[in-house]
């Protein structure tokens, strides 16, 4: 009787009750922090007391099992609790030097049958921590791109930056499978975003009876999309057509209209964009940039956008500054040298051509010679 | 036990190696223990990684009586082959602010989604939420039941209406926190639960709280209403701790860089010169902050966290309007209080937000974004509908064109004008 | 007979017959320059040769009368030569000392009977060089102020920034008298420029007679003109309407039709822009931006105007560092620091509302405490 | 002589006192010398002092025979109180390059004006012409008589047609320069007269030219056409120099900061530091130059003109679509060309200028500066035009939003996709 003694409206639970002891106790008063390896933080408090804070990495896809195996080292070392993090890696908290070696060992002889980590440590100070992602193929309607295998393919590739801090600054890898950007991909050092390139199919037969059509028409932001009526099967139809020229693939027509599908094995694929930032540090936020428009979806380890990625991570890692991040590290040198050390072709689909395309122009004199002006 | 079906998925199966924890074979072990939703869920992965496409079909509203959100509708398009998830609905069910939790709580959910769904989760969503990934249109009052009666829980948001608020782990274990983040998100939300769980708005909204500019909550670049500590005051230096940095007793940056050898320690280098406003420097011994002149921008802290705080008279600044680029382009949050003080009940924040929601759901048209609104209707309207004044600080720059309305009332004279006596002045 | 014999395209006179010996000589062969004082600039070829140019003053509306002592001059003391620079000066050329002394002397003797100086020897440097500027009530129809008057009033007030290198860098001043900005007006350092704030009057008696209906009604950028049809005297005629509260008063619905004049006594004014520039030097090109939205007319000495420039140019003076131009010192003190210093008070009018207009909205908790924040 | 009338002109008299040069005392004293223009100018300005509206009718279109321009229409609104300047039509007469003259051509100049005009006259306008400013429309054949066949000049622009270009001083007496300016635009004037003359274009368009990135003709800001001169190879460096400015014996930046204490010079502070690039450093005694790393920006260079010079592998940077505000906003010139090599007859940019009026007379609207239509038809449209290529240098940053336009022959498979086959995969 699931609507007997209805209770609504009451919100999450109160977070006070989650809070260990430690933390609760010196709430408002920790003091200072030091990362004493990659993934463990400690933290002191005017108090005195200190606490470790323990980061593993997830997948984030994860089952209940997994959760339940949280709660048992929770209760084993944690007095109970543990903590998500806002990028999905999840926290132990200890007290003890002794309790936080412990901890330590018991998270790194934790695998699955495969032979990966349930727990691994890292995602600290200047690392790749975990890629903040989407459903993807897993559970969403209007991907391009499978979200969790893309992820787990790159972190493995990457796994030596998650457990270390070798890289000039924090990099902030994200996904998002569609246009939608459900996460910060707008907004991260290298974002991996899925594309769809085909225009809308229209389902003639279908698009009355499954969505309005001045809806539909009113969906894309390019008028691209006019009411149209055809025959169908001897039958007069009110439906739409997309002028194709036009369309950029936004998807916000399916959104709207089911009859509208865009996914296309061959057209979807991945688009990379870098030099993303959120923090306030140094530097303003920063929108990331498209630098590679298209790479093939290429399940399930998707090699070149794994390679791309990496390219791109290791080459900054190489050539930045301290503290610098990779967008702040590309605007420094100029987007024409970033292309050339990046080794990644310059093409006209990196050319702003939305609204405020004009901002993006480049109105001085001023360049940098590069492979792309050497034969001039 | 003895029923479940596993399905050929070679493709999928090559996501078990690499050391990064891998889904497959999380959710695969659940599926051989009996979870048939499990392996049907990787069955159908397969099927997509064939032909790169996903299996699901378009939306579906489902939902819960008397909540417009909280449930996201999801069936499969081949579900003869794949019948355990035909029906797979997604539950976002609300996290605790800054997501700490018992293992009671999560041993209870736990139970609760092997009993009712499919045993697979997020956690957590990108808006926050404790995301059950998949479940049948009959179960979702019975979860909905079992979720405020035994977990004290309730749904987040989804839908054109408030999505559930979220925060950074703030005073709770960060020392720079300027904010109680925790309470300022659960605060809200409990207020505003009736925005969250019933959609009247044009489209959706969402807050996020960090407790400071490093923004660990992403704030500025996902919420139409962002809440970021800062604070009015001096710097709190320690100059001996200075000096420990200088001397290399203390780490820079906490030990962020441990595993490369950039050099010892440069000050100058490393602090002042980056400081973007070159607002620091050193005399003799002190380090000097000229604090009229700092941006807040949180580097020279976070470089020396144990030499230096922030300032003890916090509060908030706001901005508002972030989103991600449908339909007009992603925005950044854009500064519209630059300090507030935050005090529990919060009212004068409440009082601007829910002008900003009048207005919007005014003017705002369907799927339009407030960052949107104020786009399409101007800064100015926006300062005349919440009573904010103008200040420098919303702009990056002044304006450049010379593109300005006046209305009458501030013109001299007013607009009624008279052809007949300005052709008196003035021949044709 | 003016159409006998006629002649046409044959394009301006050749520039290399008005080169004085010494720079034809050493076209090409320059080496280096020193300003010797201001107003004075020594070119030294690769031959050895040596060229002073000697810039003086000039209120660019200038008759023939004077044009001829120019002439005089040029030949008494430059062979016969003289130039005129990109912003309206005109220069002198001489190869020795001697008739540079002589020259200087001469141009100092010279003046207006009102006591103006016919040719002040200056604008070099870092000083305020000639205004450029543009027609007014002069000779213009669209002109909201006045321009070579109003130029007169400023580069009296500041005309020892003209004769002198007191300053932190150049300081482009330019003025235009309507929205057309014929001038550098949208990239100066600082700008006065001349804004109307009432709509078109409409003179529905006329306006078939003097435009096209449907000019007028595309002529406006934001669509606030349609079509209507009113009663006058009795007779249907075809008219416009404006919508007066989308009207943002760019003028060009007057360019395009006789009928819909906007200029106002009392309506009209000056506004003042302010940090652009042109050169490429260290910072790229800017656009000046809108920090005054209006003063009114004071004709004929202007005194707000001049007292609101100077102000302006003197607090950059005080405060900007060596070869920093008004728009980077702006820009590295933040502009409500700018506000704050020049004390100007920061006005809604100052916030764009135009097509780019989220590009300039302020988008980090990065910003300055100022006077417009101590109260909160 | 004795029938000039002076008018009572109180308010424009007070332009006479102060230092600057006043044109009320130098056009009312030609005005007292017999020119009642003159005097009735300064009447009419008087007027629209104390109205604060201009006394200028609308427009008036007027020319001479076979030209679409050069000749800007203009009438009086008062011209029963201003007779002699009831038509004061202005004459573009097209400036040699770089605008040196001799006292014979200024002189024959002006009598041709004081006998056929007020006497009156801009030197020079905005874009570059002398502006002669008043005449009556009998007066416009013969004065384009006297002009071609006495001063050997010609019209200038006005109108939607090429408009009079012009230039820096250049070779001719600034070592900076990279172009011969001079050259280039009596060239291109002369190679598009009939541009130039019949106006055949949507709207003006400008060519400006620079010798270098200082840019003296504001060709960045204020021309469709924007060529700036620049270099490949490395700046020259003359170490003895650049001690001599270290050590004090040259003046920075030529002097040009003479009258104020600025301390002594020093090349870290004011050379190396501000360097946009940090490209620069000392070795020693030695000042280094990471070539490869400047974008020639010329602060060093104009800092220390007798140490450092541009290369000698010189050419042009052509950027395009500079504009005033009127109608979609200003605009800055757009990086178009890098590098282009510029000798005489300039093929290779006629080539590409002459693309690009193909595509604007093709495409843009009624008054659409060049500038706007490739922001209506964006940078993509404009390099498959001129089949420039797409290289980095072009935009400030790649776009941020991820609207990208693909086309059929570009995606693997096409744009003709079957629903059934669709629905074959996919149950609706
Ligand atoms: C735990 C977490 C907050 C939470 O509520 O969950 C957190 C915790 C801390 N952040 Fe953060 N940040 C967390 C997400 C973020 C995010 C959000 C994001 O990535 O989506 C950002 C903005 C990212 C961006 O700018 O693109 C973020 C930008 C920072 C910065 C700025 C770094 C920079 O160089 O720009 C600092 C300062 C620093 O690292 O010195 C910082 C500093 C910190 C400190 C040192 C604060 C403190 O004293 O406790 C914490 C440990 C940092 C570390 O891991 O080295 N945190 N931090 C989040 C951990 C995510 C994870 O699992 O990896
Ligand atoms: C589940 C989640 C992704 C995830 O894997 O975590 C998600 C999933 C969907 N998002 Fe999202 N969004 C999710 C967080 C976000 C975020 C991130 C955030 O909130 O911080 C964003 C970017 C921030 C923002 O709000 O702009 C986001 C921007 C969108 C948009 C684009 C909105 C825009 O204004 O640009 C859409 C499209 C729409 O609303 O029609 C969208 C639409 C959707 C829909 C409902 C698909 C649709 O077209 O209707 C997805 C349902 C997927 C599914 O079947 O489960 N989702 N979506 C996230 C919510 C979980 C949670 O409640 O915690
Ligand atoms: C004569 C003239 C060129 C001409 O063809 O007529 C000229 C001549 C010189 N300019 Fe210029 N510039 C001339 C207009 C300009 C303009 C255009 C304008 O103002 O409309 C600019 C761009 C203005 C801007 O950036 O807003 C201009 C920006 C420069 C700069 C860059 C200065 C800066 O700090 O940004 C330099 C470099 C310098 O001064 O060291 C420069 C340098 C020079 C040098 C030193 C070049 C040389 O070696 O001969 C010349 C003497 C400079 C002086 O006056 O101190 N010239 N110069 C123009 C004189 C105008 C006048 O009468 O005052
Ligand atoms: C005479 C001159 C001003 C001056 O005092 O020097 C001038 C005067 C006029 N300009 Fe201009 N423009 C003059 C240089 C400019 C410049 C500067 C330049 O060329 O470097 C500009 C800005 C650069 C540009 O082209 O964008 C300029 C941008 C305009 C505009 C706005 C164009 C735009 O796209 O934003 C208009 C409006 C129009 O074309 O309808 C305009 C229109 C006009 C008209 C024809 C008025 C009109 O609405 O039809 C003016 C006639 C005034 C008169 O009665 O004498 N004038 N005009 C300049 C031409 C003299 C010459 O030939 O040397
Ligand atoms: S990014 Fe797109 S495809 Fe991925 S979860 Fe969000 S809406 Fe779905
Ligand atoms: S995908 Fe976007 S651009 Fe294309 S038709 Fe649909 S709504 Fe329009
Ligand atoms: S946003 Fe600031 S207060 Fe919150 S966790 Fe991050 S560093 Fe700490
Ligand atoms: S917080 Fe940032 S702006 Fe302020 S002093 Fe530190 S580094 Fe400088
Ligand atoms: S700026 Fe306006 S008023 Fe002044 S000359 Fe140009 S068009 Fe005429
Ligand atoms: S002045 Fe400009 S905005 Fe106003 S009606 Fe005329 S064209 Fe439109
Ligand atoms: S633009 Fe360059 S070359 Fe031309 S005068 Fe100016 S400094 Fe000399
Ligand atoms: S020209 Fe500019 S960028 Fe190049 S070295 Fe000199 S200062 Fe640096």
């Amino acid at each position: 009787k699931p609507m007997a003694n209805r209770i609504t409206d009451i919100g999450p639970p109160h977070y006070e009750q989650f809070f260990p002891p430690v933390i609760k106790k010196n709430y408002g008063k920790w003091k200072s922090h030091e990362i004493v390896q990659p993934g463990v933080i400690k933290y002191t408090s005017e108090t005195g007391d200190v606490c470790y804070a323990v980061r593993v990495g997830s997948a984030r896809l994860i089952t209940t099992d997994l959760i339940r195996e949280i709660a048992e080292i929770a209760d084993k070392y944690c007095e109970g609790y543990c903590r998500w993090t806002t990028r999905n890696n999840v926290e132990f908290h200890v007290t003890d030097e002794a309790t936080l070696r412990a901890l330590l060992d018991d998270l790194k002889g934790r695998k699955f049958p495969g032979g990966s980590y349930k727990f691994p440590v890292g995602g600290t100070g200047a690392s790749v921590t975990n890629i903040v992602h989407t459903q993807g193929w897993v559970h969403c309607h209007t991907p391009a791109i499978d979200a969790s295998g893309v992820v787990k393919a790159v972190m493995d590739d990457l796994f030596d930056y998650f457990g270390s801090h070798k890289l000039p600054a924090q990099v902030r890898i994200a996904l998002a499978c569609c246009l939608n950007m459900c996460g910060a991909v707008h907004c991260s050092d290298i974002a991996i975003l899925g594309i769809h390139r085909k225009p809308p199919l229209v389902e003639d037969e279908r698009i009355t009876g499954v969505c309005e059509i001045p809806l539909a028409v009113a969906a894309c932001p390019l008028g691209a999309i006019k009411p149209a009526t055809v025959e169908v099967g001897g039958e007069q139809k009110k439906t739409v057509r997309v002028n194709q020229d036009r369309c950029m693939f936004c998807g916000n027509c399916y959104t709207m209209c089911p009859a509208m599908p865009l996914a296309d094995g061959e057209g979807d694929g991945i688009a990379i964009l870098v030099g993303g930032k959120i923090s306030n540090r140094v530097s303003a936020p920063k929108f990331s940039k498209l630098v590679i428009p298209y790479i093939p979806n290429e399940p399930p380890r998707w090699p070149t956008a794994v390679k791309t990625v990496r390219r791109i991570l290791e080459t900054y890692a190489a050539n930045a500054d301290k503290y610098e991040r990779l967008g702040e590290w590309a605007e420094r040198i100029g987007w024409e040298r970033f292309f050339e050390k990046c080794d990644i072709p310059f093409t006209e689909k990196s050319i702003d051509d939305y609204r405020l395309a004009y901002t993006t122009y480049h109105t001085t004199t001023q360049f940098k010679w590069s492979v792309h002006t050497d034969n001039l | 036990m003895a029923d479940v079906k596993k399905h050929n998925t070679p493709m999928v199966d090559e996501l078990k190696g690499g050391s990064w924890p891998s889904f497959v074979d999380d959710i695969e072990q659940k599926g051989l223990k009996g979870k048939q939703e499990c392996l049907d869920l990787l069955g159908q992965l397969e099927l997509s990684y064939e032909h790169k496409e996903t299996h699901w079909k378009h939306g579906g509203i489902v939902g819960v009586f008397g909540y417009g959100g909280g449930v996201i509708g999801r069936y499969s398009d081949v579900p003869e082959k794949f019948p355990s998830i035909a029906h797979f609905h997604t539950i976002r069910l609300n996290q605790p602010s800054s997501k700490f939790y018992n293992s009671d709580f999560l041993r209870k959910m736990c139970d609760m989604w092997d009993h009712r769904g499919s045993g697979m989760t997020n956690l957590h969503g990108s808006t926050g939420d404790i995301v059950l990934l998949g479940t049948k249109t009959d179960e979702l009052e019975p979860i909905f039941y079992d979720c405020t009666h035994q977990l004290g829980a309730d749904l987040g948001g989804s839908g054109s209406n408030l999505r559930t608020p979220s925060c950074c782990v703030g005073k709770a274990r960060c020392e720079y926190s300027c904010l109680d983040t925790q309470d300022i998100c659960n605060d809200l939300t409990q207020t505003y639960q009736d925005e969250l769980h019933r959609p009247a708005f044009p489209y959706k909204f969402k807050f996020k709280v960090s407790g400071c500019p490093n923004d660990c909550v992403a704030a500025i670049a996902r919420s139409d209403c962002a809440i970021i500590g800062t604070w009015k005051d001096d710097i709190r230096i320690d100059q001996a701790a200075v000096q420990a940095y200088i001397g290399g007793e203390l780490k820079p940056n906490a030990g962020a860089h441990s595993d490369r050898d950039w050099g010892p320690f440069d000050i100058q280098k490393e602090v002042i010169d980056l400081c973007p406003t070159n607002c620091m420097w050193m005399e003799g011994k002190e380090l000097k902050i000229d604090n009229r002149e700092c941006t807040r921008c949180m580097h020279c802290i976070n470089v020396m966290p144990a030499a230096l705080r922030p300032g003890v008279e916090t509060g908030a600044t706001i901005l508002v309007g972030a989103k991600a680029p449908i339909l007009e382009g992603a925005q950044l949050a854009t500064l519209a209080i630059p300090f507030i003080r935050m005090e529990s009940p919060y009212d004068e924040l409440k009082d601007f937000v829910e002008k900003v929601w009048d207005w919007w759901m005014e003017e705002g048209k369907n799927r339009e974004r407030f960052g949107e609104l104020i786009q399409r209707q101007s800064i100015q309207e926006f300062l005349r509908r919440t009573g904010l004044k103008p200040i420098p600080q919303m702009v990056k720059e002044p304006r450049s064109n010379p593109y300005v309305f006046w209305s009458a009332d501030e013109v001299e004279g007013g607009w009624e004008r008279d052809v007949k006596a300005f052709r008196a002045r003035h021949a044709a």
